[in-house]
This record gives structure tokens, C-alpha cells and sequence, in this order.
């Protein structure tokens, strides 16, 4: 057996991993949060991301948005840490915390846990405005769909965290079956010469193997990740009629910036997705701070925390 | 508040839709808790501080199944739970 | 001779370029492999990725196209190989090559990212039977890379990790998705890593073993395929089909293309 | 093997007769009531020429090629087993099964109209479901049903008790069958009808031996939609004949040796009920000029037969052709149940041995290279200790595939996997795809 170079080979560690997406840390620079009266946190610890949003006087006045790690108690302080090291803000500062997402119990440092059906349609109603009706989320283990009133409270949800069709994880592995990054996806989707139909199975194992043999059939990646998106659209909008689809229709998480799957659905449904200028990913955390400042008026600030991490 | 527990895979839609505004006021003692052979109701306190009935977290993937033992297969012409509830805010979507 | 082997994965695409150092009339045919080459696709389309494969493994290994013979193509994309030969099933390019580092081996077992396989060789390294994973992917490699993402852990430390652990976590979902929903679980459960890392890697070896049986195991057994750099499956996979030895070549990845290259100089003799 | 033979080939003259016969059979279920007549339903595997002593405007719905028919309109069937499933029926449960009932509580009938409701149930009791899928049909829809225990052990080991226990069952059906439809029982109809299933299931085995000629005159894909006629109604005169001539025409074919795939240079057999909404797969395999000479399915479930004196497999000489005479109701149902205990189809149930050692002859008999077997999770019975069978074959030196599916439930088939499974054994047998 002779020498065998496996040159521009990538290390496992090296290697790139195109299904992450881009994690996030913003802060308002032109508020100062000590004028503001009341300051409160939302975290939410999903099964995929993390985010922490604060929130001065029940405006937003930063986040940040990460991955989640291999323990939930660990993410929900490194998304603290994240905002408190780019902000000055100690958990001391904070009058009030919500945790939510599926590891809100896990929050060490909250004060009530919201589930993320209500902290969604919440963060909703504030990115959206009062119109807001319709929400989608697609999560990483999970599709909601919810309608909520003007108050952004909700009137009728439902969430599938049984099967992966329809979630994030469903999107990551096509991007790292067709070795795309997740964030080129929606585009490559429309760089195709005719919209091919739908991959035909529901199941995001049949899928993966379906997407396979078109590539076998010589198809062009953007041809396939075009079916696949189309098939992923199909699927979230069976689910979205299920509580009825009405205008002023927001999608939240990570798939609102998926072009290749927002427009399909907006294509299924004949109605178009609210625009907003903030990062669609933090509404369940948004909410949750904000349902955190309602909460400090109408009790008042809970007992400091000690500071965490 | 319609609050639909179930999901919907490869063989079919499965929930379990509960109208909250007619469970707030339960006028039959939350009958559903007992009426269900399996128990899969639960009382609890909503994000709205209203306390409703939900379906347990350990079912609510898996109600083909649980709810077989219910449907006329099982010889039931009506559903135990949707029954008990004579305000009518249970209703299962198969 | 030079003839050229490119294993078309759904993930990586590899090259080997094989030179026969066979003396006319010698009585075993000796090779040696001159350069393998492994990549990600990324922005290409599976034939031009090819081109690119192969063209950068020439160049690699200072040679020109006309040097080469003849290439064989496997792999899910081996109908996109425009300068192949011939192509053959990934059953056929392992079973070559795999006997071509063990010639005692007599089942082959092949975990690729998406699909896994146990594959029954005959002394001529002719595959005689085999069995593939049925729907569920979950006894491939791409379950355990998920799963080794979920844990922030690489591939290697994965396995590491769950050698540390002796126990036995169970998991019950067939569908790789619905396992990795358990895991997740898990990790909100707060289960240490390295059980959970065993968990997974017992699983996936489970599946693969439950596969490998149809064919039946008869020694030698050989394991090719990225998941032989990782410790825990190895374990693993020994565990689950009870053999003393598993065989492990040291290019695991390559082993398909070097069968290729062979099966393309043996269409020559 | 690998040399491209090439064989004339020409469409098979009865193919449009066998479709007609087909689809009047499914009408004339329907239209039964117009003129009075009875319906029954029950498996395709039920004793038909009993029923047929109460007349000659008698009808049956045989389940099996019925839901087999739905199986084939994959957005009907999916809608019938959703219907099933809403209804509380596990989706593991027998897919036909599933599609007939979800087909009756939609009240939709495949042909058209609504679905028609038999006037009695009668049916024999091999597999699990058989009964039970009755059961169900009886309770829904209010009508009376016979079931008949056929479990009597395997045919060799048949002996007089065995028998009586069997003849018996059908005197005391007959009678039931009076009181139930309120009709005076006809012997000499029966008799006819028992003649009629002999001709039939022996001709039908006589065709399938045909088969054993290279080329093959026909292939399996097209044998579905010919052995389809007796799952029907195996004792009606108009199967008989259509047998009768399908056997000459077939006895043309080998004479003038047309195949039924020209490029033929490999053969296999495969087993149980196919994917019906995948038959392409058969096409498929064509690509490679392989072709599926049959099955013990389409071979042993509607044809009867016998070793004949040069120890080969061949159709079962009928006791007419033996000279026996038919007078009385007893002497029919005595050699009608004799008949129909030797169904091949029927052995395996008792030990999965039976069906390697059926296999493994037809291997030989049919100068087959290799055997496909489908892991149909549809339908229990059939694939019943179907591993075994692939390590009886593989250490008799049979090369064997397996590959994933079900007869009726697309959800649990994966046409891709399969297709890569078939390359991966037509490599194994030496074959390349041939150039289209």
C-alpha cells in the first residue's frame, strides 16, 4: 500500500457545515437602557436556536441570537451573556425574566415560563402591528400556525413537532445533502429554466432519498432544491388551514428568510407575508419580554437575580 | 382560544381541538377528565392565566393510536370525551 | 498502467488514480495507489464537480488524462460521469476493493452518509449477496454526523466521547428524524454526553448489524466507509454483530474508488 | 448470459377479452339487483362454486382484486385507507383489507355509484385477517355471513377426517345458504361450477407451465391482468373458456417462440402480491432484459397442480379427465374440497419449508436465475416467513433480493431504494442496462 495524500481534505473540525445559519447580536445604539424604567428579559431556548431579547420601557433594545448548545441551561446564559457583553446589562438590572421555547423550564434565571405559541403570536402582534391575523413559525423540530386577535392573544393554533416535513431541521438537510448553505437556498430555488413539481413524498426521509435520484436523473441542484422547497411549502400550508388563513400574515424563525419557501407558500395561499426590518428569528424571545414588561405592571418587579454565567 | 393537540405525519391529520372560551366556564365539572378511558385530559393554568383542559404531553404524538380504543372500530358510535363535554368545546379533527 | 476509480457519494467525491506495477507475467497483480482525492461539491452540479474531482487529482498527481486508461464510476451520481468508462453499483466497487486490502474478507460492511449496506464477498471478490438499509436512513452516517451537531461535538470526538460511557440508553424511533427529536430530548433531560453519543452510535450500529445479518456474517468481516474513523461505531458495531475482529482499511472513504480503479484495470487484462 | 438475444414478439390476441371479461365482471356486481339477482362477497380465495347452486343470476365481489384494482388509482386507495384509519383501524392491518372497508364507509364503488352492499358473506378462513375483514363488512352492512375453516393442515398430510371436516362445513354452507336467501339449492348448477373451477385452476397451471419455454411467452406483469379473471370467479364457464383459449394462444407463442420481453437473457420469479401502483418496476427490470416469469403467488393461488410422471410441475389432471363421474352433491363436494386443499398456495401457511422447497422447484423447473421477494408489508399471510424462505434460497446457491413495499399502501414503498436494490442484483447476476 503507497502514500495516499487526501490534499485540501477538510479536518472534521475545519469542515464546512452548510446548514448554520447566521448567529446575531445587535443592541439599539441610539437608547441608553439606564433611562429606562423598567427593563425586562425574554429568553427563548428552542431545539435548534437560542435568543435573548431585553426590553426597555416594552421597546426593543437588543438581542441576540445563537445556537443552541448541548445543555439548555448553559444556552439560555450564553444568549444572556451575549447581549450583556455587547450592552453592559447585568441580570441585576432586570425587573422582570419570561422564559419560553421548548426549554423554557430550563431557564435558570426566569421568572415564568410562556409557552411559545403565546410569545409568538405576542412578538408578532408588536414586529407585525395590530393587523398581524396569521403567524407561522417554523421552528427547528417544529411548524406552528397560529391566529391571534389585535391584542396579539391567541384564538386558534396548532403545532406538529411529530414529524420533521415542514421544519427547519427539513430544510437543513436538504442544504447539506446538496452541500448549499442554508441562507443560498431560497435563491438558488428560483435560478431554475422551468419549477419542477413537487418532491411527491411527505416524509423527510422518502424526500432525502427522492432528491437523490433526481440528481442520479441528472437534475440540477437548483432544480431539486426548487421541488424540495416547493414540497416543504405545500406541507406548512396543509397545516396553516387547518386554523384558517386570514390577512396580515407574519411569519416568524428562520424560515422567514427563505425566499424559496416564503414566496412558494405566499404563491399556495394568494396572500402575501408582512414585511418587517427586524430579524424574524427573535419574535418567541420578543414576546416573551414583552409579556415580562406587562407583567412588572401589573406586579411589579420580581426580586433581582443574581447575576448568572 | 382553539387549542388543537395532535399532528399530522404520513398516514393522516390527528387533533384534538379544544375550545377554551367554552372550557374556562366548565359547567360539567370537567367531565372530560374522567370521561377518558385513558386519561389524556389535564387541567392546568393557560399563558392567559385561565385554567382549561389540555391533552397531555406523552399523547399528543401518538392519538391515532390512543384514541383507536374510542372509535367505531372499537364499537363506540360516539366519543367518550366529546360526550362528557355537552358544552361541545372537544372535537377530534378524524 | 494508470487507470482512475471516482466513488460519486451523495456527499464527498473521491479519485483514485491506481498505477499496476504489474511485470508481465508476474503471477499477483500488484498496484499502488497514486493519489486519492476527496472534496465537497458545493456550488457545482454533480458532472462538473466530477470534472473538477478528477481534474484536480491529475494534476495532483502530475498526470495528464491520455496517461490514464480507463475509469470505472460508482456512486449515486455515477451516471453523471462523462469521461467514465464503465460504471458499476457501490455493492460491486466495495466488494472489489475491500478484497483488494483483505483478501480473506468475506462480508463487507459499507456505512456511506445516507446509506449503509452488508455485502457477502466471494473469494474473487465478487459480491455474491447484500442488503441495504430499507427506508430508514438511520443506520447511516448522516444520523450520526446530525446527532455528533446536536451534541457540538466533531466526528471524532463523538466517538471518543462515547467510549467514556457503558451505558445502555435505548432508542426507539425507527425514522432518523424522530431519533433525533429523542436526542434533543435527551440533551434538555441533561444526559450526559458521552451516554448519549453511546446511544446514537449504538443505534446506527444496530440497524446497520440487523442489515449485515440478511446476508448472513461470515468472517472475515470488513467496515469501509468515513464512519470507520469513528472509535464508538467501531465498538459498537462489534458489539452488535459479536466478532472478534473487524477489518479496518486505513483510506476507508477510498476503498470503492480503489475498486473502481481495479474493476477498470481488470476490464483491460 | 450476456450475449443480447433478440426474440420476435407480438401483443397477446386476448388481452382486450381479458379486460372486457374483467370489467363485466365489476358491472354485473353492480347491476345485480336490476333483475332480481343476488350478490355476495367474499375473498378471492372463498370456494366460488358453492354459492353458484342458487342460480345463475348470482353475483360476487371478490375482495382482494377489487382493493388490488383501487391499489392501482394510488389517490383513491389513499383516501379509502385514510377513511379506515379515521374510522380507528391500525394502519399495520392488511391493506386490501383496509382499502375495501375504507371504500364501503365512503359508500363509493370504484366502478362508479355508490358502493353495492351483498346480499351474504361467504368465506374461507386461511390468514388472520380473513374472517375478521368479514366480520366487519357483516356487522356494517347487516348481512348474514358464513365463514369456512380450511386450516386442516398441509395437503400430504390430508387424510379422511381431515376431509370430512371440510365437506361437512360446505353441506351445513348450503344450507345456510337456503335459509339465508330464502332459494331452493340446484346440485346440478354446482356441479357445473365445480367442473368449471377445475377447468379453470388446472388450465391456469397448464398456461403458467408454459412459461417454463425460453422465451418466456409471457411475462408476470402481464400474467396479473390474466390470472386476475379466476381470483374473480374461478367457477364460472366464461373463465374456464377464456382459459381454454388463453392456453392455445400461448401454446402459439412457445411453437412460434415470440417472447413477451424480445431482449430476454435472464430470468427471475418474484413472490407475494406486487406494489401495485408500482408495476413499472417489472419495466424496469426489462432495461436489463431480465424478465419475471411468474411467482408461486400468480402460479399457486388460482392454478392447482400435481407431479407428473417425469417428476416435473405440471397442472393437475381433473377427475373428468380421470373418468370419475359427478352425479351427486356429495361426490362434488368431497373432490371440490379435495381439489382446493392441493392449492399451493395454501401449503405454506403451515410451514414455511413447503413454500422454499415450491420455490426452489419452479427455480429449476423454469430455468430461473434469480428471485426478488417482496417484503409486503400489506398483506401478513403471504409474506409470512418470507427471510426464511431467502435463506432456504440463498443456501440452495439462488441469488435473492429483497426489497421493501406493500401491495396496496404506496406510503410504505420507496421506488428509488427499490430501483437501486434491482441494479445492484442485475449486477450481481452478470447484467449490464441495456442501451434503450
Amino acid at each position: 500500500m503507497s502514500e495516499i495524500t487526501a490534499f485540501n481534505a477538510p479536518k472534521s473540525g475545519e469542515k464546512k457545515e452548510f446548514w448554520r445559519w447566521e448567529e446575531s447580536c445587535w443592541a439599539d445604539e441610539s437608547k441608553d437602557w439606564h433611562a429606562a424604567k423598567i427593563i425586562t428579559c425574554g429568553i427563548d431556548v428552542g431545539s435548534v436556536s437560542s435568543q435573548c431579547v431585553i426590553c426597555a420601557d416594552g421597546e426593543l433594545y437588543a438581542y441576540n441570537s445563537m445556537r443552541t448548545g448541548s445543555s439548555s441551561p448553559d444556552s439560555a446564559i450564553n444568549a444572556f451573556a451575549g447581549v450583556s457583553a455587547k450592552t453592559g446589562l447585568t441580570l441585576g438590572d432586570v425587573h422582570f425574566v419570561v422564559g419560553t421555547g421548548y426549554g423554557r423550564v430550563n431557564v435558570p434565571f426566569s421568572h415564568k415560563a410562556i409557552t411559545e405559541i403565546a410569545c409568538h403570536a405576542r412578538g408578532a402582534n408588536k414586529m407585525g402591528g395590530n393587523t398581524v391575523r396569521t403567524i407561522l413559525d417554523m421552528g427547528g423540530q417544529d411548524c406552528k400556525a397560529i391566529h391571534c386577535d389585535e391584542k396579539g392573544k391567541v384564538t386558534n393554533f396548532l403545532m406538529n413537532d411529530k414529524c420533521a416535513a415542514g421544519t427547519g431541521r427539513g430544510m437543513e438537510v436538504i442544504s447539506d445533502l446538496m452541500q448549499i448553505p442554508i441562507a443560498e437556498l431560497g435563491q438558488r430555488s428560483f435560478e431554475v429554466d422551468v419549477e419542477p413539481a413537487a418532491v411527491s413524498s411527505v416524509c423527510v426521509v422518502f424526500a432525502k432519498s427522492e432528491a437523490l435520484a433526481m440528481l442520479k436523473a441528472g437534475y440540477t441542484k437548483n432544480k431539486v432544491v426548487a421541488a424540495y422547497c416547493q414540497a416543504m411549502a405545500e406541507r406548512v400550508v396543509s397545516l396553516l388551514e387547518r386554523i384558517g388563513v386570514e390577512e396580515g400574515f407574519f411569519i416568524t424563525g428562520g424560515i422567514a428568510k427563505n425566499p424559496g419557501v416564503v414566496k412558494r407558500i405566499e404563491r399556495l395561499l394568494g396572500i402575501r407575508a408582512m414585511e418587517t426590518k427586524i430579524d424574524s428569528q427573535i419574535a418567541g424571545a420578543f414576546g416573551a419580554a414583552l409579556f415580562a414588561h406587562t407583567l412588572v405592571l401589573k406586579q411589579g418587579p420580581a426580586k433581582p437575580l443574581a447575576a448568572a454565567a | 382560544m382553539i387549542a388543537n393537540y395532535g399532528y399530522k405525519d404520513g398516514s393522516g391529520e390527528y387533533y384534538i381541538s379544544i375550545d377554551t372560551d367554552k372550557c374556562i366556564q366548565c359547567e360539567v365539572g370537567r367531565a372530560c377528565l374522567t370521561a377518558c378511558p385513558k386519561s389524556m385530559f389535564e387541567a392546568m393554568v393557560d399563558d392567559y392565566d385561565d385554567e382549561v383542559v389540555w391533552i397531555k404531553a406523552q399523547f399528543r404524538k401518538s392519538l391515532a393510536y390512543d384514541c383507536a380504543d374510542c372509535k367505531p372500530a372499537a364499537g363506540h358510535t360516539r366519543l367518550p370525551c366529546t360526550s362528557a363535554c355537552t358544552p361541545g368545546a372537544i372535537r377530534h379533527s378524524w | 498502467m494508470i487507470t482512475g476509480g471516482i466513488d460519486m457519494g451523495s456527499r464527498t467525491i473521491k479519485v483514485v488514480l491506481l498505477e499496476n506495477l504489474d511485470v508481465e507475467g508476474a503471477p499477483q497483480l500488484r498496484y499502488a495507489v497514486k493519489k486519492a482525492h476527496i472534496m465537497f461539491p458545493g456550488e457545482l452540479d454533480q458532472d462538473k464537480a466530477a470534472e473538477q474531482a478528477y481534474a484536480d487529482a491529475l494534476a495532483a498527481a502530475g498526470l495528464k488524462r491520455e496517461d490514464v486508461a480507463a475509469v470505472f464510476a460508482t456512486g449515486a451520481g455515477r451516471k453523471q460521469v462523462a469521461f467514465a468508462a464503465d460504471a458499476v453499483t457501490e455493492m460491486t466497487a466495495g466488494a472489489r476493493g475491500a478484497s483488494y486490502f483483505f483478501p480473506t474478507v468475506r462480508t463487507v460492511v459499507d456505512v456511506g452518509a445516507e446509506e449503509g449496506r452488508g455485502i457477502k464477498v466471494d473469494a474473487a471478490g465478487k459480491p455474491t449477496d447484500f442488503a441495504g438499509n430499507e427506508k430508514c436512513a438511520a443506520g447511516a452516517g448522516s444520523f450520526a454526523e446530525a446527532m455528533s451537531r446536536a451534541l457540538q461535538l466533531d466526528l471524532k470526538e463523538f466517538g471518543e466521547a462515547s467510549l467514556k460511557s457503558d451505558r445502555t440508553i435505548p432508542m426507539n424511533a425507527q425514522c432518523t428524524v424522530f431519533a433525533e427529536s429523542e436526542v434533543v430530548s435527551l440533551i434538555h433531560a441533561s444526559t450526559p454526553k458521552e451516554d448519549i453519543a453511546k446511544a446514537v452510535l449504538d443505534a446506527v450500529a444496530s440497524r446497520c448489524c440487523a442489515m449485515v445479518r440478511r446476508v448472513g456474517i461470515e468472517t472475515d468481516v470488513a467496515l469501509i466507509g468515513g464512519m470507520v474513523h469513528n472509535v464508538g461505531f467501531v465498538r459498537a458495531l462489534k458489539a452488535a454483530m459479536d466478532v472478534d475482529e473487524l477489518k479496518l482499511p486505513d483510506m476507508p472513504e477510498y476503498v470503492s474508488a480503489v475498486g473502481c480503479a481495479l474493476l477498470a484495470a481488470e476490464s483491460r487484462h | 448470459m450476456n450475449a443480447t438475444a433478440k426474440y420476435p414478439t407480438e401483443p397477446l390476441k386476448l388481452w382486450k377479452k381479458a379486460k372486457e371479461l374483467r370489467d363485466q365482471y365489476y358491472l354485473n356486481y353492480a347491476k345485480a339487483k336490476d333483475n332480481g339477482g343476488l350478490r355476495w362477497s367474499g375473498s378471492a380465495w372463498a370456494l366460488d362454486a358453492i354459492p353458484a347452486g342458487l342460480g345463475d343470476d348470482v353475483y360476487s365481489l371478490t375482495s382482494e382484486p377489487y382493493a388490488a384494482s383501487i391499489a392501482h388509482d394510488r389517490k383513491f386507495a389513499k383516501v379509502c385507507m385514510d377513511a379506515a384509519e379515521s374510522y380507528g383501524f391500525a394502519r399495520d392491518l392488511c391493506s386490501y383489507m383496509r382499502i375495501y372497508w375504507g371504500g364501503m364507509h365512503l359508500n363509493k364503488y370504484l366502478f362508479g355509484g355508490p358502493f353495492p352492499k351483498p346480499d351474504f358473506i361467504f368465506q374461507t378462513q386461511i390468514c388472520c385477517s380473513h374472517s375478521k375483514w368479514y366480520q366487519h363488512v357483516a356487522k356494517y352492512e347487516k348481512v348474514p355471513d358464513f365463514y369456512l375453516d380450511v386450516g386442516v393442515g398441509p395437503y400430504k398430510t390430508l387424510d379422511k377426517d381431515r376431509l370430512d371436516f371440510v365437506v361437512n362445513q360446505l353441506h351445513d354452507s348450503i344450507e345456510w345458504m337456503e335459509k339465508v336467501t330464502g332459494r331452493k339449492y340446484d346440485d346440478e348448477k354446482l356441479i357445473a361450477a365445480v367442473k368449471n373451477e377445475m377447468r379453470s385452476t388446472s388450465l391456469w397451471a397448464d398456461i403458467c407451465a408454459q412459461n417454463k419455454a425460453v422465451p418466456a411467452p409471457l411475462d408476470e406483469k402481464t400474467m396479473y391482468s390474466l390470472y386476475v379473471l379466476a381470483t374473480l370467479q374461478k367457477s364460472s364457464k366464461w373463465c374456464a373458456d377464456f382459459y381454454a383459449e388463453l392456453l392455445d394462444e400461448v401454446k402459439d407463442r412457445v411453437a412460434r417462440g415470440i417472447a413477451a420481453v424480445p431482449n430476454e437473457r435472464c430470468r427471475v420469479i418474484s413472490d407475494t402480491q406486487p406494489p401495485w401502483g408500482f408495476l413499472k418496476v417489472f419495466r424496469y427490470l426489462e432495461t436489463y432484459g431480465a424478465v419475471s416469469v411468474g411467482s408461486l403467488y400468480t402460479f399457486g393461488l388460482e392454478g392447482i397442480w400435481e407431479d407428473k410422471p417425469d417428476g416435473s410441475w405440471g397442472a393437475r389432471t381433473t377427475p373428468m379427465d380421470q373418468g370419475i363421474e359427478i352425479k351427486d352433491r356429495d361426490t362434488a363436494l368431497r373432490l371440490y374440497a379435495d381439489w382446493n386443499l392441493s392449492k399451493p398456495q395454501w401449503q405454506h401457511f403451515y410451514d414455511p419449508q413447503l413454500k422454499t422447497e415450491m420455490m426452489l422447484r419452479i427455480v429449476r423447473e423454469w430455468k430461473v436465475n434469480g428471485v426478488m421477494l417482496h417484503l409486503n408489508r400489506g398483506c401478513e399471510g403471504l409474506s409470512l416467513g418470507i427471510m426464511e424462505n431467502r435463506l432456504g434460497l440463498s443456501r440452495a446457491g439462488v441469488p435473492v433480493m429483497t426489497f421493501e413495499g406493500n401491495m396496496g399502501d404506496e406510503r410504505e414503498f420507496d421506488e428509488v431504494r427499490t430501483q437501486a436494490r434491482v441494479d445492484g442484483f442485475m449486477e450481481q447476476l452478470g447484467l449490464r442496462k441495456l442501451a434503450a
